[in-house]
């Protein structure tokens, strides 16, 4: 019984669920590892998954839809940049209400442009990979394989290879050397010339970006619909998947691996086992309980995260 | 070292200081005027009926102390914890958990009188809400996890949770449903007994001869509100159990020095904060519906992290950001009606959103201000 | 060339409720080493801040090698080869020692990555250069204070600094280690380098000095040639008058022991074995001074005994009474009063006022709660008390803590312990970074408490506060008493030695 | 047509309009009234639990005439607010208010239509030598229990031995508006030899589309035809099997029909397999299976033979649908 839910399709599923968390989460990383938390991931990723539809649909093209939802991400990451670097305001206030936002925002255009709440996407993604050869020409094992990685959308290879960059990129690069310097101890690169504000600035920006190309995975890749709310706590669950991650790219899509793993497990679970889908539902959330308490431990973020950068305090 | 000690100047910025949100939401409602005159509608008519409707009359300011009340609750649930250095986010889940075991007690001890029946039930939203925060605050304070990501799973499992709860203690069908064949369709639990409801505004009102819409869903859970927000004032700022509970907030360090117990102070101050998000099932289920059902709930912990900051976690903050927000709520509702659905009440939300983000700016643009005049 | 290789003219700076800065003239010459002293709040570390372009200064000039530069971040400042050390090191502890010294100049490979071998080879021939042993992959968190110095020092020459500014850089360092950096500087100088120096401590500025600026209050008060001037002369500049530099001790009858640690062990976060079989005891009207190179295990003593920590072997008594696991409260209780070494971690919470953190600690015994509220009356009354008593300022217990200046915030911590009528006393690094009136006060507050029969245990890293104060110094190295004895004819170079692990 | 000054005001169910079936539907039969009456007509979503009361007194106060409420959610306000206003008509749409002369509870046999299009899965999962078919809830509610309970029996009864795969999207509303979850509950029932899934979730039912279009198998619609969401345009396939008609459509219609009439009746009206209306020439019953042009080559005669068969029996009542699963 258990074997027909672990099978490549499960793992398949599995990462499919996993890529927005995966995506978002990495928004997280890169703002927090310069020392701003962003709470916004959950707003950014709505807004982008609405503006993502209605540019695809605008244009006709879902790339420009792509497009346009990270432009959008960035622009609400800008927001969130001038309100809690530039005004050193609260940035978990700032988050919220960027969230508040977006929850209005997208409605309110939605209703405004389309008279509706909820949109269709007229273009969707192609989906790419090989197909399956046929049971005599490839053991199962080969088969599983293709099942697991080969098929799908391009939005899935695009965020692997974000991670593998992102890793590089911040643990391995001046950039990422600098990223870490001001999220861990800002006066000290200060005192090196390097530009706190505008390395916040940058790493907000990415964060948003992360967030809007994490919506438009939502929207035009796996729903092919813009509805209202539709980003359904998933920016929280990447934040998890971060601070899981204990803030690094592979960790954070690593934990976001294990959310969709216990997310499919749910679905799979039900109907088969008689134990009320309403329990069924808490697997993901309970499983990631377990894994804090166990195995993980005491995560410690980016020491500076969370307090405005100030020069001169009164 | 020449410390500037104009006592006007302070006095000025002071008085500046405290009505910065005014300000802010002044600057919201200009901004909200341009997106409503982009729209082909006229703002002043707009805001007319948004305020002349929400608060120009008893029912409407009946219906906004109602909205307020339940962001009340949840407002100095987020900011009794944010004083002890933690960010509740999980007032959603807290808030099902203790507005159902309020709704359990409420129908299974039918028989007690109102008299008991009535604490008890309170009691029971309270701990209903201190326990599904009790664990988020252990792990907390015994293992260092961080409480943002537990109170996130703890909403989800408490939103599977209680929905199981509530298809196994569903209402059943009326008598005259049985009548007609129909079997219970909506999973919402029984209705609480008599005695366990707190009395509406409107008959009390009655009494004293003020007139008062009788459908009016206002009722004594506002002022248990306001009761508790006065208690959670004097908890922080008077006793020995705030001070410590801030101390812990400001610099855990210094407290543990000073012979402070971090652990107690966390999970008791997670465990207050969830009690006061679980007094939601005091408005909502004891005083309104008086049944659990989930859609009563939905958004309130969210909402209440907005009212906590912009009320700048301070109970008399909250209170009136709860107003705020109530009335904004309850005024969107109306302009939407009353424009024949021109105006969506997602506007409202992107005016909520707006006051946040120009508070927060407007403090620091104020601070800067005071800090130049201060150092001329 | 000119005079002068920096001159800074008429600088001003205001900071939000303070003119840090008065029209401040400062000029070092070419290949001096140049003091800088003054009080704590005095304008010094705002002064150099503003010649390495951290902050900008409202008013004046600044002109090198008599040219006017506009300094206005940090990179016109290493450009022209000036080089900091700050006063709290701007390290960043998860990074390595090679990650910190490159940061914001790294060496690339193929344009992307940073060339970590590269910079640690740079950085050992570096290092081997100036005698100082480094291992550039250690991290920042992992090494001691003296390490962290060198890297700092480090940090600058990598950047082919010729001027080094050093804000009180021998605060934390033994004996030992002032020594060595004392002839890493003049070797510095040797090569013809430029060094500003800024310290509380004037017997180093005599010491190493070319010339020592005075800084009052935002001012400058003047500058001497240090071989034509005296302590007392510099210190009657900083301080607007006379202070007593030298204490004096007077005789005293040892009592009963109160504090008697038995073959105590304990281990750090990492299960790193820091307390090593401890056992001692302190006596009334006795101190017993701990000294030892920071980071050997001190700051873990004193936890242990006020319950912060806890132990995984040993016992303790106090007063022959077993105090072993006792909670910090508990042992609060029992009168064991406690400066901490952080005292901006441990020592006060900031955003209170000084009031509320006078009572810090006994905030929940009567008489400043009744039932389970606070008793605003009884803590305004205990606080305008103390206030005026230890002569805090400004005297106004509605002040946040925070905005006072770190001699008044150790004033309060010293208020708040002493008042407590403490069995045990102890104090931890209890001048650190004060000035010399705040130093005075201090002292003259732990001997009173000599005198009236307290036990004091007394932990420093200034060897001469140890000696001038103590009756028994025990010297701990790498978490182990190594030598208990008593405070008479000890020589220093010994003591030093022993601080640094070698036997008699 | 005529121009009525009938006022009507309706106020949708969580999803709102755009849902592609249960809103939708409703509002598709205020626009046929306004139409062929010419009434005037408001449509609102609420926001809050609360907007519900506020919306539906508030319209009652300025004078609607007839307002109603889409979903059971609204029994609690229109309960009360309709003793307040004894001169305004009220409709709920799933919900159940007896008792009131001025309220009508529109219900729908949701299960006999269920049933059908069960039939109509197994029956297709027959022919083309398949074991299993699938259903896919929104929220696990008592009402769209009734969906599955239907639904299953009706696969039972045209093929005994077929698997049924079944699940919810959630407990939240949300789970009626989660196409991404829909389409992996889909994906996952598909990839486990579902042939043929049936969905009852709202918006959530988009992502079974989109797997359904993925994975090239069938899918049943809700409430509305949802029948052309199935087809591919570059390919010209059609992967829409059917739809269960909830005719909430012709239920408004016929609701404000009859108070222009003058017969509007007070209690429970029951839309089922035996409600024949026509409307504009077109005939409907309360419940029913979609044939459009998106199906007619994956439908055989003699597949809708059998249902018709079947569907004559539950309306004499040979056969008993349950309700419950
Ligand atoms: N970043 C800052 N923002 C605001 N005020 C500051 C800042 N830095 C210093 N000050 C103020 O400026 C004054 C001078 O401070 P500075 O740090 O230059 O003194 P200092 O002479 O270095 O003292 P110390 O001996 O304690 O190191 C102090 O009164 C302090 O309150
Ligand atoms: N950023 C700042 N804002 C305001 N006041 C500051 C700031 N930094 C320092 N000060 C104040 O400046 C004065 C001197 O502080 P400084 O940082 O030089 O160290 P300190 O207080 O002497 O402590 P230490 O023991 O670490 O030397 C103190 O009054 C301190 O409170
Ligand atoms: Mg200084
Ligand atoms: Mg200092």
């Amino acid at each position: 019984m258990f074997s027909s839910i672990i099978s490549p399709d499960f793992f398949a599923s599995a990462i499919r669920i996993a890529i927005p968390l995966a995506l978002a989460g990495l928004g997280g990383v890169y703002s927090e590892k310069s020392g701003v938390v962003n709470i916004g991931l959950e707003g950014m990723m709505l807004t982008s998954a609405f503006i993502a539809v209605a540019g695809t649909n605008f244009t006709k093209n879902v790339w420009f839809g792509i497009l346009f939802a990270v432009i959008i991400g960035i622009l609400l990451g800008l927001i969130h940049a001038i309100v809690s670097v530039s005004f050193k305001a609260n940035q978990i206030v700032s988050g919220v209400a960027i969230n508040l936002f977006a929850s209005g925002i997208t409605v309110f255009l939605s209703w405004l442009w389309f008279h509706e709440t909820q949109i269709m996407a007229l273009k969707n993604l192609p989906t790419w990979g090989f197909k399956v050869p046929n049971p005599g020409e490839a053991s199962s094992l080969v088969r599983g394989l293709i099942v697991i990685f080969a098929h799908h959308s391009p939005l899935v290879y695009i965020t692997l290879v974000i991670i593998i960059i992102s890793q590089i990129l911040i643990f391995r690069t001046p950039f990422g050397l600098r990223l870490r310097s001001v999220g861990e101890y800002p006066q000290a690169a200060d005192t090196l010339g390097i530009n706190v504000v505008q390395m916040r600035y940058i790493a907000v920006l990415i964060s948003g970006g992360l967030a809007g190309l994490a919506g438009s995975v939502l929207s035009i890749e796996q729903a092919h619909f813009f509805v209202k709310e539709m980003s359904g706590g998933r920016g929280f669950i990447a934040l998890a998947a971060m601070i899981f991650g204990k803030w690094t790219p592979f960790g954070t899509a690593a934990a976001a691996l294990l959310f969709g793993i216990g997310e499919a497990l749910a679905i799979r679970v039900q109907g088969v086992y008689t134990i009320p889908v309403q329990f069924i539902n808490m697997i993901p959330y309970l499983l990631a309980i377990l894994v804090l308490v166990g195995a993980i431990g005491r995560a410690t973020a980016p020491a500076a995260s969370g307090t405005p950068y100030e020069k001169e305090i009164s | 070292m020449n410390r500037d000690k104009s006592k006007k100047s302070n006095l000025f910025f002071s008085i500046i200081e405290r009505i910065t949100p005014i300000i802010a939401i002044i600057g919201a409602l200009f901004i909200g005027s341009i997106v409503i005159l982009l729209m082909g509608e006229d703002p002043i008519q707009v805001y007319k009926m948004m305020f002349g409707l929400a608060i120009g009359n008893r029912d409407g300011w009946g219906n906004v102390l109602f909205r307020a009340t339940p962001l009340i609750f949840t407002g100095l649930a987020v900011a009794f914890a944010f004083r002890c250095g933690l960010f509740n986010i999980g007032g959603e889940g807290q808030v099902y958990v203790g507005a159902f075991l309020a709704a359990y007690i409420g129908f299974t001890f039918a028989k007690l009188p109102a008299i008991l029946l009535i604490p008890i039930t309170i009691a029971a939203s309270a701990l209903g809400g201190a326990l599904w925060a009790a664990l988020p605050g252990f792990l907390k304070a015994k293992k260092g996890i961080h409480e943002v990501i537990i109170t996130i799973m703890m909403n989800w499992i408490a939103t599977s949770l209680t929905f199981y709860l509530v298809l196994v203690y569903k209402a059943p069908p009326t008598e005259e449903m049985r009548l007609a064949g129909v079997p219970q369709m909506i999973p919402h639990t029984s209705e609480i007994a008599e005695a366990a409801r707190l009395p509406r505004i409107a008959p009390l009102l009655s009494k004293i001869n003020i007139s008062f819409p009788s459908h009016n869903p206002l009722n004594i859970s506002f002022f248990l509100a306001i009761i508790v927000a006065i208690l959670v004032y004097y908890i922080l700022w008077k006793t020995s159990l705030g001070y410590e509970i801030r101390a812990v907030g400001y610099n855990s360090a210094a407290a543990e020095y000073a012979g402070i117990s971090i652990a107690k102070n966390i999970i008791l101050a997670m465990m207050i904060s969830g009690a006061l998000a679980g007094l939601v099932g005091t408005n909502e289920v004891m005083g309104y519906k008086f049944r659990w059902r989930q859609e009563l709930f939905l958004g309130l912990g969210f909402n209440g992290i907005a009212v906590a900051l912009l009320g700048k976690n301070h109970p008399l903050g909250v209170v009136l950001a709860a107003i705020l927000f109530g009335t904004l709520s309850y005024g969107g509702a109306l302009v939407n009606i009353y424009t024949a659905g021109k105006i969506p009440r997602e506007l409202i939300m992107v005016i909520q959103a707006v006051i946040v983000i120009l508070v927060v700016i407007s403090d620091e643009i104020i601070k800067r201000l005071i800090l130049r005049r201060k150092t001329e | 060339m000119a005079q002068y290789l920096i001159e800074m003219k008429d600088i001003s700076k205001t900071f939000p409720l303070v003119k840090a800065n008065d029209k401040v003239n400062f000029s070092v010459k070419k290949g001096e080493i140049h003091a800088l002293v003054g009080e704590n709040g005095a304008g010094k570390s705002t002064l150099m801040s503003i010649l390495y372009g951290l902050y900008q200064a409202d008013e004046g000039e600044i002109f090198i090698d008599g040219q006017k530069t506009n300094i206005y971040n940090p990179n016109i400042a290493i450009e022209n080869k000036i080089g900091m050390v700050h006063q709290h090191f701007m390290l960043v502890p998860p990074l390595t020692v090679a990650e910190n010294v490159i940061l914001g100049m790294e060496p690339r490979r193929n344009y992307f990555f940073i060339d970590l071998k590269k910079a640690a080879s740079d950085i050992k021939e570096l290092s081997e250069k100036y005698g100082f042993k480094i291992d550039p992959w250690a991290k920042i968190e992992d090494v001691s204070v003296g390490i962290q110095q060198r890297v700092e020092i480090i940090k600058v020459l990598y950047r082919g600094a010729e001027i080094l500014i050093l804000d009180e850089p021998t605060a934390v360092l033994t004996p030992q280690e002032v020594e060595e950096l004392f002839k890493i500087l003049k070797s510095l100088k040797g090569q013809g380098k430029t060094i500003v120096f800024i310290t509380h401590k004037l017997n180093e500025v005599m010491a190493l000095s070319d010339r020592v600026t005075v800084m009052r209050d935002g001012k400058m008060v003047g500058t001497k040639v240090t071989s034509q001037t005296n302590t007392s002369e510099i210190a009657t500049l900083m301080v607007g008058r006379e202070v007593l530099l030298t204490t004096s001790k007077a005789e005293q009858t040892i009592g009963k022991t109160v504090l008697r640690l038995e073959k105590v062990n304990a281990f750090n976060q990492h299960k790193y074995h820091v307390l090593k079989d401890i056992s001692l005891t302190v006596k009334e009207g006795q101190i017993l001074g701990i000294a030892g190179v920071e980071g050997n295990g001190q700051t873990e003593l004193v936890e242990v005994i006020t319950g912060l920590k806890p132990i995984s072997g040993g016992k303790m008594y106090l007063y022959e009474k077993d105090i072993t696991g006792l909670s910090p409260r508990k042992l609060r209780e029992l009168h064991i009063a406690h400066i901490p070494e952080d005292r901006r971690k441990r020592g006060f919470i900031a955003d209170y006022s000084v009031a509320e953190n006078l009572v810090l600690g006994s905030h929940y015994k009567s008489p400043f709660v009744k039932g389970c509220f606070l008793n605003p009356p009884e803590i305004r009354g205990y606080a305008n008390k103390l206030i005026k008593d230890y002569d805090i300022r400004p005297a106004v217990k509605e002040n946040l803590l925070k905005s006072l200046s770190g001699g008044n915030q150790q004033k309060v911590i010293v208020a708040r312990e002493l008042e407590r009528e403490p069995n045990l006393l102890i104090a931890a690094q209890p001048t650190r970074g004060l000035d010399v009136g705040s130093i005075e006060f201090v002292h003259k507050q732990i001997l009173k408490e000599r005198s009236k029969g307290k036990a004091i245990l007394l932990i420093s890293a200034e060897l001469d506060e140890i000696l001038s104060l103590s009756d028994e110094i025990a010297v701990i190295y790498e978490g182990k008493i190594v030598e208990i004895m008593v405070n008479k004819n000890i020589d220093r170079g010994k003591l030093g030695l022993l601080m640094t692990g070698v036997h008699k | 047509f005529a121009q009525s000054d009938l006022t009507v005001g309706l106020v949708f169910d969580i999803g709102g309009k755009g849902d592609k079936s249960f809103n939708d539907s409703a509002s598709r039969g205020l626009g046929w009234a306004a139409q062929d009456f010419g009434i005037k007509r408001i449509e609102l979503e609420p926001g809050a639990d609360a907007d519900r009361e506020v919306n539906v007194r508030n319209l009652a106060s300025i004078g609607y005439n007839l307002i109603i409420g889409v979903g059971f959610l609204f029994e609690d306000s229109i309960g009360p607010a309709s003793d307040d206003f004894p001169n305004t008509k009220f409709a709920i749409v799933d919900g159940i208010v007896l008792g009131k002369p001025n309220v009508t509870s529109l219900s729908f046999a949701e299960h006999e239509g269920s049933f059908l299009v069960g039939m109509i899965a197994g029956l297709k999962a027959l022919q083309d030598g398949k074991d299993t078919v699938g259903y896919v809830g929104g929220m696990n509610v008592p009402l769209i229990q009734k969906f599955e309970a239907g639904y299953k029996a009706g696969v039972k009864y045209a093929y005994p031995d077929c698997k049924i795969l079944s699940a919810y999207a959630g407990d939240t509303p949300t789970a009626f508006a989660d196409p991404v979850k829909g389409k992996e509950l889909a994906l996952s029932q598909y990839d486990n030899g579902a042939y043929v899934i049936y969905h009852a979730s709202g918006l959530t039912g988009a992502g079974v589309y989109e797997a359904a279009k993925e994975r090239k198998r069938y899918v049943i619609g809700v409430d509305s035809n949802q029948n052309y969401l199935g087809h591919i345009e570059e390919t010209g396939e059609n992967f829409g099997l059917t739809s269960m008609l909830k005719q909430v459509d012709v239920s408004v219609y016929l609701t404000i029909k009859s108070i222009l009439e003058g017969t509007f009746e007070p209690g429970i009206r029951l839309f089922d397999l035996a409600t024949t209306v026509v409307i504009n020439d077109v005939e409907y019953n309360g419940v029913g299976y979609a044939l459009d042009n998106y199906n007619k080559d994956l439908i055989t005669d003699e597949m809708i033979q059998k249902v018709e068969e079947a569907k004559a029996k539950i309306i004499k009542g040979e056969i008993e649908v349950p309700h419950e699963i």
